[in-house]
């Protein structure tokens, strides 16, 4: 893995993925690195089986996706006090039943964790810099955010 | 030369993820392409990114030689 | 098992566990068993390491907690339209690191994810019949619940 | 006979977890027990369950052969 890939801070480590990764051993990891924290959050994101999906492209763009990713790190961390918090996003082309993103917010306080989780997905949805598009039996079609997405963003102030 | 990144669908009006351009004026880069993506590139929903920094404004940008001049349209992650 | 300690609906799978068990492994099996949700959120309750307590213990009261904890699942998918939902508890002793509750919540948006394990957090905390003592060096001490719990739960209306 | 079901600290009041009592009236089995710990089961916090149900009044519950009664202090899990 190149090193543009990966940043680990004492508390947050934030990777694009540019091949599939197993989200069972990444939360594993985490909870085995965090057993101070009395809650982990974890959100696992992941293309929908059955739904007429064959695949599913995100495409990022070098110089600004990851850098992007660990100032979103940056800024949970400084709203909730989490101890641990592991952001892992996929670029590239995934079939149904492949992980899109993960997200483990490791806190003393549950709500913290869960705050902490919930903020970095609605900001990776509709806030990274990530393209999205969809293949069905129509063939490829982008896919832009939804109104709901801004509106979850706006939660945040 | 500079170089034009076109990302999402904009690679698919395109009909290619990015294209070499003489340096110069942006209004000029501009003015060289096909009008059909010049106007697409212009959208209103289209934010640029020069060597990977968000532009606020595009009046006065001149690309110099090695410069990627990035169109990123309305993002979906996650 | 005892039967009494185990219910499966369609949907929900909830389990008061008296003895440890391995969430990493729970998490990884739901997850396989999931491929149709576009979100899962799980929550992870472990005791803390480091923080002075030796041991903590969760009583049960066998005739009302395991019908109590399906009641919440029940109403929880009623909420919300999750297509999996998971609770695991613990009673008995625990130690540091030790697992002890578990929530899985499957769904096709990750909004009504969050929302139900989020919402049987808060019920399992302070609305379940569960009691907590812990084990520092002064010895046992039992755990009422925080003003903050009886917050948590007022969100739900 | 019936039966006294203590938990969580009442546990510690009573000294065990449960307690074996003549059934009746349950005022009169409470009369019956050490009254620092029958001040204790009666706090305004402690909620009764008689063989698996929540009381909402224990006036006038009797207590018959086989029967458990509960007495259950705040809850705290997670």
């Amino acid at each position: 893995m190149n090193w543009r890939f990966c940043l680990r801070s004492a508390v947050a480590e934030v990777r694009l993925a540019l091949s599939p990764f197993d989200p069972a051993a990444e939360i594993a990891g985490f909870n085995a690195r965090h057993p101070h924290a009395g809650g982990i959050v974890t959100f696992l994101g992941q293309v929908r089986a059955g739904g007429g999906v064959e695949a599913l492209e995100l495409q990022h763009y070098a110089p600004m996706t990851l850098p992007g990713m660990e100032e979103l790190a940056r800024i949970a961390q400084e709203r909730w006090p989490v101890e641990g918090l592991l952001i892992v996003h996929r670029s590239g082309v995934m079939v149904p039943g492949d992980a899109i993103v993960l997200v483990c917010a490791a806190a003393r306080h549950r709500r913290d964790a869960f705050a902490a989780a919930d903020f970095a997905m609605d900001h990776l949805k509709s806030e990274s810099w990530f393209w999205k598009r969809e293949k069905a039996a129509q063939g490829w079609r982008w896919i832009e955010p939804r109104p709901e997405d801004h509106e979850d963003l706006s939660r945040w102030g | 030369m500079a170089r034009l990144v076109f990302m999402g669908r904009l690679e698919d009006v395109a009909g290619m993820g990015e294209m070499a351009v003489q340096a110069g004026p942006v209004e000029q880069v501009l003015a060289g392409l096909d009008p059909a993506l010049a106007v697409e590139l212009l959208g209103e929903k289209v934010r640029m990114a020069l060597n990977g920094k968000l532009l606020t404004d595009m009046g006065g940008v001149v690309l110099v030689e090695g410069d990627e001049l990035a169109f990123l349209p309305p993002v979906s992650g996650g």
